[in-house]
């Protein structure tokens, strides 16, 4: 029993951690954010150099061959600088469904171009109805001969502004929110017209509509309507790699807190040498410490598939909502008239979290689920 | 023991009722709605107050007050927030003009009272300064006697709609000497004053309605003064005393939670409506019984204070109670926008985007956030009741 | 709109405040509450002198004609003496049954006696199974020429074992927890079995066992089958009382709490002073004026029917449960050591306050009953 | 990182649970629930561990204890609370012996630690004095010099099964020079010495465990005193870090929690299982979620032990997180029973009253209120986290 992380692990995260200490601050990270393109293709390519684009593949084709741990590692550190640069939809999702499902040729072409950089990709599942159920599609994919035509629009995509290429759930049987006859299917971005907006947290996200868009059979990514366990596997993991995230950003919030009710001065002293703060300041920092378990749980849960890993996720969502919601709250408050304006970090880092909160369903929807799985007589 | 409404209590809430309904129309709401067209049109809907008698019902009779009872104030705020009725801008109406009836001299009353009432001068407030906090006492901003003026020299912050003020009403420093509270007076400045500048603060919400606002060897008259040159404090007291029951904004609290019902009836997850879900119903009456709890609290105030006594212990706790609660609706509706919660404002339309209250959500749960922090933080309320409610040392 | 009371409940008050002031400090109440019978029989005489008994009573049966409002002063009063004797069972329980539904003959023979002080009663409604539906009832009563035959059991049966005369819940047709079939029946306490125990709060309570009980027809409460409507109109009215009896007690435990906290020195220095305490005391007193504000918004409800009074009642009920547990937690907890003894009167306040909670549904169940009203599609 | 078990730990486990199933037999568990034979079962029950070798996996193993990996240790709490077996009485094995090897001498060590293995003395502790509370320091208990000897004065108090008690191990103040905290030593004292008075406390369960023990000319040996005169405090202290990890309590509030969950699958209110409520789920739940997490903060806590390194800041939180937890248990315990929990203890039968569990949850959440309150409260643990790990004066 052990929670070190190995010689490797402690090399990736000092190399992310250097990253965002010395080459984005808050200042690049908000011209970067403002940015038309909403990220910095220059950024990403050191990304690339220093290998972070291929950690999570498969080492026969390029990638490092890490676990879920290093992913973990990386996405952390990224917390901590609020880097919006797509690491989460390129090389996690959209990345991890083709390692996940996709056939080799697949594989071969796409993967070494998402290491090296030249690639970014996005998961386009998310419908105006669907809420938090992934197998409510709407979107369609018909046969059609040898090719498949796909109709319909998805929302809120993650990186839609600038993907090249896209994997798109869609029904090829079944009713709306039937688990069988999902499909995925992977479309060039420039054969979808999409309209594009920008998410508090920094994020430039798209609507992708699909109008008729005729792709062949080899688009197809894993069975013919048999995704929805391949997404379901793969909402999982990033769940905890969103997770480690939160975990980077609520310890920049209680950090930065702690430093300033140490030096910001009212009624003549320090405000963190009033007691009800220095209460609700170990009250966050529990809920920090708490959230890390959560996490370590939920990572070591992924290795052990037999040992309830669902319920550990949705645990996971859970605590990081409220811890969440905890730490950010605190963390505007005590920084008072400053923590509500635009200028501080801090409201920045709080939006990151709501985001992360809702993302794949809120706490509520997660701890329904644990309900469900735990307590259905 | 009775809270029952008489006869004439309901046939004025009929007649607020329908003045509402014909008055605030959509088009009126459409330009408040519209940052461009926003100052006009609330000029524009207070003017058509001021022409109904209804600008100032916190007014005594003979200032422009409506000589509304106790009962009837409560049910009017009742009908604006069920109508969905902004609240007039607070600056001119609720703090400085009770400021200026109870403490101005008689020239000043004549001078400003009618702008205020007819809305034709914008008011803003100049109390905090930067790095002071919820510390009020300890401001800098110094007024120094040149003849029959004063000379300005400090800096103003978190001054809501500065940028469209003619006047600000500012604590000043006039002396060192004694308690710190002591040396400081009430005074009204002309906003296009030389050496006056204004300097926006973006807000969490990445709107622009919090200012900076620089003073810069700014002249003003001592005609402007309020009451005596040091005695600044009392009067400002007195103004925060005055409206005690309208801070915990139940009304308006209580319309955002029925928005939140609304919108989660139609949010479907898994086929249920988010209403449906019995942990979600769960969060809502969390919320729904402390404020039908908070509303009664309220009217324990207005009812005492109507009968002529002081506002009870009772009242301390609206403006904690009340702001939580604002903030527990703000973040429902955040949970029910789901994902869209993050939209910031764009050109695209509702259709386009595919939801119409996210943005709208996110920006009252961002702006939200300073509603526990302003006006003394809810630390600095607590500290208060523990002294002067609870006796505690 | 306002929130004074009348000249006669400021006198009733003030008269039930002064026996608990002068005639009833905790170590009488201990003394009491401890004694075989649990109650004392000088102390109820002292009740029927004060006129406390006849609050409720129709003039016509030489009661005071008192409404909701006047019953709440003397229960408020009553919960900050922690007053053991039955006021709640045997005269707004029992001699509310009989004043909303009994007969004429039932009214004129009993209800004088209970003015009186000469005769207790009790409402036996709760079984094993039944938790906290009203409606759930299996003890029957089969119609036997002109007599009625019951059957079945009785628990925690409130002041069962001093009840002269019992209001028994019986099913005279449907099934186990259909809403119509339910009888009410006046029966005689010696014609039943019962073994009594003693609970946490002072009370003395009884199992009460009918074993082919045969009572006449006579002994009817109401109509026949239609009893619900009459015991859950009782109930809205009792957790009203309930709600008031909280409320003198959660101002006890307040009031101790503040003054122990401004004597009790730690380190030198009266906690009072603590700021993390001072802020949780704020926290209860808010707790205890909600509490109060919603007392008097459902004693309100309560004389203006067609409001929703429902709903007002549950809500109530969420509050006195959210609070009190707040207050007294806090109470005990702020005490330390000595918050944990018997010889303490906090922790009596606390058990008291935990039985009401847990009297005719807890918060949960009442917030579910408030949520179906309110928010059922 | 990893949290398997190998092999020989799932081996390990198979070992444990079966013993626990043979030993921990009903009549034992009978006659510990019984307030007549509870002492003699608990001695009986902790000869039974002795001979097994497993009563102090604490221990060093030169001193007795079983040199258990932390995983071994993990593992044997996890089915020790899972089979329902008792903790042993800690005021011996964790408490006072730990002081005893690390601090006594070797006489001490001989005289007192076989008894503590064997259970053949029972010891109780006197820290906390009237009136003292969580100010330790503040204790005046004194112990003159009197030849070989000291004379004590003085009381203690919430002393547990001090009725039982063969030895009672004291802080005394052998000075009044300097901090408070250095005139205070470590002293064993036989519960036989004339001059012992042992007052019972009834507790707010209507249980007499607590007592309090005056002194008066109470005559102690010299030979008596651990380490040296005036350091007791610092023995008491690193007593109080020693057995980090146990405080949290996982393991028996997650059992705690299993027992919730079974009652309310019985419990049926309307046709419905109290389980299958989504509110009722809802508070199991977000009491299990908190749990997951604590057991991996004293995981990790133990994890870093084992390699070599302190304790980290994550250690400071289990006592106050774990205390919240068992409460949190307790009162949903409560809410089950439903009226029952009000059932004060009686010689009528389940059968006759109707209901199992009632009384016994009454007790513990009574009993219960008193794990944020003893052994620094959790107030004086938050004072002490916000100054040593979040650095705040």
């Amino acid at each position: 029993m052990n929670f070190d992380f190995s010689e490797e692990q402690g090399m990736l995260r000092d190399s992310v951690a250097r990253f965002v200490q010395d080459d984005y601050d808050f200042d690049t990270r908000r011209a970067i954010a403002d940015s038309e393109q909403g990220m910095s293709a220059e950024k990403w390519q050191t990304f690339a150099e220093l290998g972070w684009l291929s950690v999570p593949f498969a080492e026969e084709y390029g990638g490092f061959g890490g676990g879920p741990v290093d992913v973990m590692v990386v996405m952390e550190e990224l917390g901590k600088g609020l880097v919006v640069e797509p690491y989460l939809a390129t090389v996690l999702m959209f990345g991890g469904l083709l390692q996940d499902g996709g056939s080799d040729a697949q594989k071969e072409s796409l993967i070494p171009q998402i290491i090296d950089g030249s690639l970014q990709g996005s998961f386009a599942y998310l419908e105006r109805q669907s809420r938090f159920e992934l197998a409510d599609v709407k979107t369609t994919a018909t046969a059609d001969g040898d090719n498949y035509v796909i109709n319909g629009e998805k929302v809120v995509v993650f990186n839609g502004a600038n993907a090249d290429q896209l994997i798109v759930s869609a029904r090829t049987s079944g009713e709306q929110s039937d688990a069988d006859g999902v499909s995925l299917f992977l479309v060039p971005a420039e054969a979808a017209e999409k309209i594009t907006y920008r998410m508090m947290d920094g994020q430039l996200v798209a609507n992708v509509t699909f109008n008729n868009i005729s792709v062949p059979a080899t688009a197809l990514v894993g069975e013919l309507g048999k995704a929805l366990p391949l997404i379901e596997d793969l909402v999982q993991r990033v769940i905890v790699y969103l997770g480690a995230e939160a975990l980077g950003i609520m310890s920049q919030l209680n950090t930065k807190t702690l430093e300033y009710t140490k030096t910001r001065e009212q009624f003549g002293t320090a405000i963190g040498s009033f007691q009800a703060l220095q209460h609700r300041m170990v009250d966050t920092f529990m809920s920090y410490e708490q959230s890390k378990s959560m996490l370590y749980r939920a990572v070591c849960s992924l290795k052990d598939e037999d040992d309830g890993t669902d319920s550990e996720i949705h645990a996971l969502k859970v605590m990081i909502d409220k811890a969440g919601k905890h730490i950010y709250g605190e963390a505007i408050q005590m920084h008072g008239g400053m923590g509500i304006t635009d200028e501080l970090d801090i409201g920045h880092f709080a939006k990151r979290l709501m985001m992360i909160n809702t993302t794949f369903g809120n706490g509520d929807f997660h701890q329904g689920k644990f309900n469900e799985l735990r307590y259905a007589s | 023991m009775d809270t029952s409404f008489s006869p004439e209590d309901l046939a004025f809430r009929d007649e607020v009722r329908a003045f509402f309904a014909e008055a605030y129309d959509e088009e009126l709401q459409a330009r408040m709605a519209n940052l461009d067209t926003f100052k006009d049109a609330v000029i524009d809907w207070q003017k058509r107050l001021y022409e109904q008698g209804w600008i100032a019902p916190s007014w005594p009779k003979e200032y422009g007050g409506t000589g509304w009872t106790t009962t009837q104030k409560f049910i009017y705020e009742q009908e604006r927030t069920a109508a969905g009725v902004r609240d007039v801008i607070p600056f001119g109406l609720t703090m400085v003009g009770p400021v200026i009836y109870a403490f101005g001299n008689d020239e000043q009353k004549e001078r400003f009272l009618p702008g205020i009432l007819k809305s034709d001068d914008w008011w803003c407030q100049g109390y905090s300064e930067p790095g002071a906090g919820s510390d009020l006492a300890s401001l800098k901003t110094k007024a120094e006697t040149d003849g029959d003026d004063y000379i300005i020299n400090g800096a103003k912050i978190w001054t809501s709609y500065a940028q469209y003020a003619d006047w600000i009403f500012c604590l000043v420093r006039t002396s060192n000497e004694g308690k710190r509270q002591q040396g400081i007076s009430f005074l009204l400045i002309d906003m296009k004053t030389e050496g006056i500048k204004v300097n926006p603060i973006i807000s969490i919400d990445n709107h622009h309605s919090l200012n900076e606002v620089e003073f810069n060897n700014v002249r003003v008259p001592k005609a402007n003064l309020i009451g005596e040159e040091n005695k600044g404090w009392t009067y400002a007291k007195a103004l925060l005393a005055h409206e005690r029951t309208g801070i915990a904004g139940v009304p308006d609290t209580k319309r955002n939670l029925e928005n939140v019902k609304k919108y989660a009836r139609e949010e479907v997850n898994g086929g249920r409506a988010l209403m449906d879900d019995p942990i979600f119903q769960q969060r809502v009456s969390d919320i729904e019984i402390e404020l039908m709890a908070l509303e009664f609290t309220e009217l324990r105030v207005l009812a005492s204070v109507a009968s002529g006594g002081a506002p009870g212990p009772e009242s301390s706790l609206l403006k904690i109670k009340g702001t939580e609660m604002q903030q527990a609706v703000q973040e429902l509706t955040m949970e029910v926008a789901a994902y869209y919660q993050g939209v910031l404002p764009t050109d695209l339309s509702t259709d386009q985007i595919g939801h119409d209250f996210g943005s709208s959500a996110r920006q009252s749960y961002m702006y939200g956030r300073a509603a526990t922090i302003y006006g003394g933080s809810n630390e600095v309320q607590r500290n208060v009741i523990a002294k002067a409610v609870l006796g505690l040392e």
